[in-house]
């Protein structure tokens, strides 16, 4: 309550504004494509001037013969950023304990190495992660692909899960120590209840992650096997045989649902993430 | 059960921050490690409970040697100075979590954290979580947590200093009582010498690594083995002063006073002073002015200023009489007072 | 020092042999492209067998005609990359400072949307992206890319300087304000350089993001004119007449020099992100 | 400077934290604003300096009234309880950041800087960060920042919540010092009762929202207004035990004592006595059991359990030879004794 006391020069009204001005652009798009999935646009206009349902009938035929379903794609794209988050939540966990409780001697140059890694450009390791995947057999696999994508979102993962470790008092470990339990026992009953929060936020945001990406599959799984839906949609669009705006609009209002449903769902959840508190 | 520490030695890195020291505690005993920040007070806890590794020495519980024995090991219990209660876990689910860890039948948890909640008064708050406790009720289930499976030492990390005044009072006398009732072996750390000295048998004051003195509270308040020791013991704190030791112990500015006869030799001293030995009770022989006086409820602490400009301070029952400015001409309990040698040791 | 003691029963050497492994595949995978880029590789074979130049040659001739030069792209990718990441830093500075002290209605909202807009499949909108920004006359140009990238990371920007406002006291603002400086002063004189460690490393890591961004210029700035390396390496790829892996790999060495360099130079810089400390 | 708060009135949402208050500081005094925490200590302040908007009553500071004037605007500075020192600026950049916002000029800023920091004694301090103060020396180069405009009013926020028990001792006297020779009008909020009685003036006492008492420190300890008083005033706190007032005061278990003249009526009452009026130097006639003795230094405080059960506390000076579980038979000072009726009110 003090807080917005204490701000007496700044009105809120005008705060609201501004954030909402600096968000609307993102909500006009969204509605735009709102819009245009279920109507049938002029030819060059902007506006939409007739209600169609022609543009979902991706949900109950097949698009384009050579292609799988869109039932196919959609497991194909769950399995995908399921395993995927899986895979960075398991190994995040671990790491970041180590990395957070333990000053062993390269730690800050893992920490940093960490940030850089999250903002390496993909692109150009894309060579030879090409080379290693057909090494290895895993070429044009959602095996592989999942690697890859799990690799890559780790340093994110590890970084978040410190931050919540970071919050544990060292004491806490030391307490249960003392009441005799092992190592193991103290990290999984007395720490990991408290970093729940993060883990859960970092669970739904690598999912999320997975479930938008498109470069990777794009280029290591091109072909029609693990196909998901950021590469289908990109063949809908790329195909000249079936180059289709309303479809390929009604395509990503399907493809996007649910990350809606997941914010709405989880909207405290994600808010644990700041500050990295014990709150839950 | 006894407590032996014999040459420990503690290093981090290059820097040797205890070393060789030597304590003994007895069975049932309450001993006070006291000592400002940095003198190597919670090294020791540390070392004790089995967090540090020791460089040197060896530790022994009783007969046994547990020099090298892990922590978990270690029939050893610390209570952390912010209580390190597990916040998802119920205040009862806290308790037995050490019972848990050694695998005791349900029926036998139920009945020990039932036990051990009853004497330290939290029956009825078993249920909670500690964020819906008070820091004094954390403070009793901290203390419940590390009483249940009955360690042969239980050490206390500062275990007051998150507590507000009041509260402070109480669970001092609290420890105090369970430490008594269940005749454990008590370390308690702390920077606080009232509660050194209210709380415990004996107490080791320390400087940098090493004990200046160990003694019971008493003697070490009346009996300061140098001038470090008692400047930290007594609130308000004993006033030093510059003197000569001749026929009289002399002071600048014309004020002297009788020399006891148990103060031998001569030449320049340290005059120790406590507010309480100073006032109208007992005499003439100090003159100065007032200079300050801070009310405290049933006594006033005053600032005297001497003739000679050395700052003294007196502590007299409420209704003295005295103001700021009031010239006073007042005398000292001589057989109270404490002389020290010019590089602080006790004469 | 009292940290590493605390924990006996995980050895340090154990912990860096396990995040070495972590990190080995990333390793690896750098390394091939360093001595592929300088090699000439046996057609088919993992290994290479010799030593060879002709990688580098974009450096002084045209790789092809109808495209621009290297050092055109370079400027391109450093100008999108810096712009992006100053503009990201100015709108974050002011937005998170708003939502770290203001307790307006819409604060969990807002916040919550924020993470949810940065794992948003960007794909989803690009359609909508695309006409708006042909509607304002930005398509195709390096302005209309820079603020589109602009406004998808500012949703991490305003995360990461929320974090660093959090931890400056309240306290510290109304001593201000009770010394008679003005709200902005107050915010400029004593807050913003408590929060400039954060500040430091969102510029930087602002800047390797759009240095590293492909999916953007590809679709928005397809042209000629508004090439950027991670383009320009697709281009070389993808071309039939020009498909080199060689050239490839030495191009991405080129492009990705500047991640290393300014990793190496800034890490410490960069470890501040972490706990969004004030310690500098 | 007066200040002179009008039926000030406060509401959060729908609570009313304080409703209808008035405080009247005179010029160059110092007065407490005392209180558990809630009590509405930290709102009065806060409005006092204009962080919070009174939603009713006025502020004037002498004869200007600055209900609706921002905080910029005033003539009040506050010391907050962790300082809000700037931390990337040094200590004498600190200190001159006030007279910078109004644009001194540069000799004038290092002449008052200078002076300032002559009279809170950190003149040596000058170049260094704040990171690299200690907790004293920080709080005195937040009371330097806070004087060096020389405010019409100076808060002060809780300002030895954070420093420990000698340091507490010492800026306690320090900021009195530095309050009676500027002569500046000073409100200390604060939860401790010892503080208010040491440093200031006047005290106010507070207890949801409402002043219980406002009054010097020695009237408000002999004299307390009601039951909350008594016990929020006095450490070690005073005894409440539950009596019954007829021809003499009746305990349970057999123990009474003589009624003194000024208490009227009669019937069930609650006894306020503080340990430091019971004790075998007053007589006979409470008799019970010492349960605890705590070695204070100069003093012990011992539990006594009466016959009828009931716990008290006493002072002695220490040496009086008294050991756990002894039976005692001590008397009262029967001028001191303080009752209160069932409701709490004093009789």
């Amino acid at each position: 309550m003090s807080r917005t006391a204490a701000v007496p020069g700044l009105r809120i009204w005008h705060l609201v504004a501004v954030l909402s001005a600096m968000s609307a652009p993102l909500v006009i798009m969204y509605a735009f494509q709102i819009i245009d999935s279920v109507a049938s646009p002029a030819p060059g206009a902007l506006w939409p001037t007739g209600f169609d349902l022609n543009n979902w009938r991706f949900l109950w035929e097949s698009v384009d013969s050579g292609r799988p379903g869109i039932w196919q794609v959609t497991f194909n794209t769950f399995v995908f950023a399921s395993v995927t988050s899986l895979s960075v939540c398991a190994f995040s966990l671990t790491a970041a304990y180590a990395l957070s409780r333990l000053n062993f001697p390269a730690r800050r140059f893992f920490l940093a190495g960490l940030i850089v890694l999250h903002a390496f450009p993909t692109i150009t390791l894309i060579i030879a992660i090409f080379i290693i995947l057909q090494y290895l057999g895993l070429y044009d696999t959602l095996a592989g692909v999942i690697l890859v994508k799990a690799a890559l979102e780790l340093p994110f993962g590890i970084w978040i899960m410190k931050g919540f470790y970071d919050t544990v008092p060292w004491e806490i470990e030391m307490a249960g120590v003392q009441d005799g339990a092992s190592r193991f026992r103290v990290w999984w009953s007395l720490v990991l209840p408290q970093v729940q929060p993060g883990l859960a936020a970092l669970l739904i945001i690598s999912f999320l992650s997975g479930w938008s990406e498109f470069v990777l599959p794009l280029v290591l799984a091109p072909g029609a096997g693990a196909q998901v839906l950021a590469t289908y949609m990109n063949a809908v669009i790329a195909s000249e045989t079936t180059q289709d705006f309303g479809l390929f609009k009604a395509i990503g209002m399907f493809y996007t649902r649910p990350v809606i449903v997941i914010y709405l769902i989880f909207q405290k959840r994600l808010m644990n993430i700041y500050g990295g508190g014990t709150k839950g | 059960m006894e407590l032996i520490l014999s040459k420990f030695t503690k290093r981090f890195g290059a820097t040797t921050v205890i070393s060789e020291m030597d304590l003994h505690v007895g069975a049932g005993e309450m001993l006070a490690l006291l000592g400002p920040s940095g003198c190597g007070k919670s090294t020791t806890l540390f070392a004790i409970c089995g967090i540090h590794r020791m460089d040197g020495g060896s530790l022994h519980f009783g007969d046994r040697d547990v020099t090298t024995l892990p922590a978990q090991r270690r029939s050893v219990k610390v209570v952390f100075q912010n209580y390190a209660l597990y916040p998802h876990m119920s205040v009862s689910d806290n308790i037995a979590f050490p019972l848990r860890v050694k695998r005791h039948d349900r029926a036998t948890i139920t009945r020990k954290v039932g036990a051990i909640a009853e004497l330290v008064h939290i029956g009825e708050l078993l249920d909670r979580k500690p964020a819906q406790l008070s820091g004094g009720q954390q403070q009793r289930v901290a203390l419940a947590r590390a009483m249940v499976r009955e360690p042969d030492v239980l050490l206390l990390d500062e275990p007051l200093a998150n507590l507000d005044a009041k509260l402070r009072l109480e669970m001092r006398t609290e420890i105090r009582r369970v430490q008594r009732e269940t005749g454990i072996t008590a370390i308690l750390v702390t920077h606080d010498q009232v509660e050194a000295m209210s709380m415990c048998d004996r107490i080791a004051l320390m400087r940098a690594g090493q004990i200046e003195q160990l003694a019971t509270p008493v003697q070490m308040y009346e009996n300061p083995a140098n001038q470090f020791v008692a400047g930290f013991m007594g609130n308000p704190p004993i006033s030093f002063l510059p003197a000569h030791l001749g026929e009289r112990i002399t002071l600048s500015g014309g004020n002297s006073l009788p020399r006891p006869d148990r103060l031998a030799g001569q030449g320049p001293i340290t005059l120790g002073l406590r507010p309480e030995h100073l006032g109208p009770q007992f005499g003439q022989g100090l003159r100065g002015t007032i200079t300050f006086v801070e009310p405290q409820g049933r006594e006033d602490l005053i600032d005297v200023r001497l003739t000679g400009g050395e700052a003294l301070r007196a502590i007299l029952p409420s209704g003295h009489g005295h103001a700021i400015g009031d010239s006073v001409d007042w005398g000292v309990r001589g057989d109270r007072l404490l002389a020290f040698s010019t590089d602080g040791e006790r004469i």
